[in-house]
């Protein structure tokens, strides 16, 4: 499991390449590769935003990530997870967070993938403030999934 | 050593200020540390409350040297 | 839609990137990206596998994968759609198949992610020779994801 | 012009040919067109029938110049 949470700006498909290169299962192992990218839009709920200020709890956002993908029901089934997440100002067609799993096979990659990406939503501590044209507003709550 | 409360957040904003201090008492609770501070704000239901890094329930007990947070809903992801 | 059968070897993650960048939807339009990633395992029903050779039903794959995704149940919730399938000798670690959903709101882009790879499965005219060790043999049917 | 018919995958290997090629009667079906080129081979049910490049019942009548295909159940992805 390799969780990160990023400072700066990620390209998710440069990091996977990296990433299973240098630490993904062994080749042939595995058969399945779920992934989510979650990239900042420049609307929501209506309004135009023109930018997002990502704030995060250093410390319990690491534990809470850690003890999601350790708590996916088909634990087993998986051979690794990619956790990325970005705080720090964000602007539209930023990526945001990045879920990639391994695994021998379909099933177990996208129940894994779906159920880390809900959890992360619902339950890590990450808060967004987004900058509209004319001011500031923390959004208040994720729509579930 | 005394117990560390940390605010998050629109929380963060509207309390001015990111963290208080505040010394133990005998069988204090999570609710008791904020009435204790903020007592001129109720704790909003919808307020999540960590203990050293992990969820509690508001009625969870607090010991010297813990850190206390106090957040709105995340919306991570 | 992208549709593409590969005949070479192809690598999943740079392929999104390039494809993202030349094709993808418009930045700040789209905030789900979901993928699939299916590659050759080194073993299928107990048995080590040293290759894999698919071959496929050209004109009639591409019609298939086109109405597969036109088929999509949340077509309105996609903004675009990258499929890529590999034919030929493949061996293990190589990827066989690439399913991407860019969408504004993540539920639609992990359902019609899921649901391309299953009717791919279950109808894109593919079929996966397997060379073991001792002989070679056709796999008889896939399993349900 | 004919029907084109073509076989895939183990049942091409089976057959020992990729295709064959048969002229049109009236209301001729698929599993006629099968029937007549593999007088030997009851249809097995598990096999998959194409026209013109999309899945079709076997009852589905075929027409002069059309691609009817068979095939195993498929394994891609």
């Amino acid at each position: 499991m390799h969780i990160e949470v990023c400072e700066h700006a990620f390209s998710p498909w440069e990091r996977l390449a990296t990433f299973e290169s240098e630490h993904g299962p062994r080749q042939g192992s595995f058969g399945a590769t779920a992934t989510f990218v979650g990239t900042m839009r420049d609307f929501n709920e209506g309004d135009d935003v023109v930018s997002l200020t990502l704030e995060h709890y250093p410390g319990m956002t690491e534990r809470q990530l850690e003890r999601i993908v350790s708590g996916v029901d088909d634990r087993d089934g998986l051979l690794e997870v990619l956790v990325l997440h970005r705080v720090g100002q964000v602007v539209p067609g930023d990526p945001i967070v990045l879920v990639a799993v391994w695994s021998a096979h379909r099933a177990a990659a996208f129940a894994a993938c779906r159920q880390i990406m809900e959890a992360l939503k619902s339950s890590a501590p990450f808060w967004k403030k987004e900058e509209l044209k004319d001011g500031q507003r923390w959004v208040a709550q994720n729509t579930p999934g | 050593m005394p117990i560390r409360v940390r605010y998050f957040a629109s929380l963060r904003e509207r309390i001015g200020r990111a963290e208080d201090s505040l010394d133990a008492q005998p069988d204090l609770t999570v609710a008791e540390v904020w009435a204790t501070l903020q007592p001129d704000r109720p704790l909003d239901s919808n307020t999540l409350a960590a203990l050293n890094q992990e969820y509690v329930e508001y009625d969870r007990r607090v010991s010297d040297g813990d850190e206390v947070a106090f957040f709105p809903p995340v919306t991570g992801g």
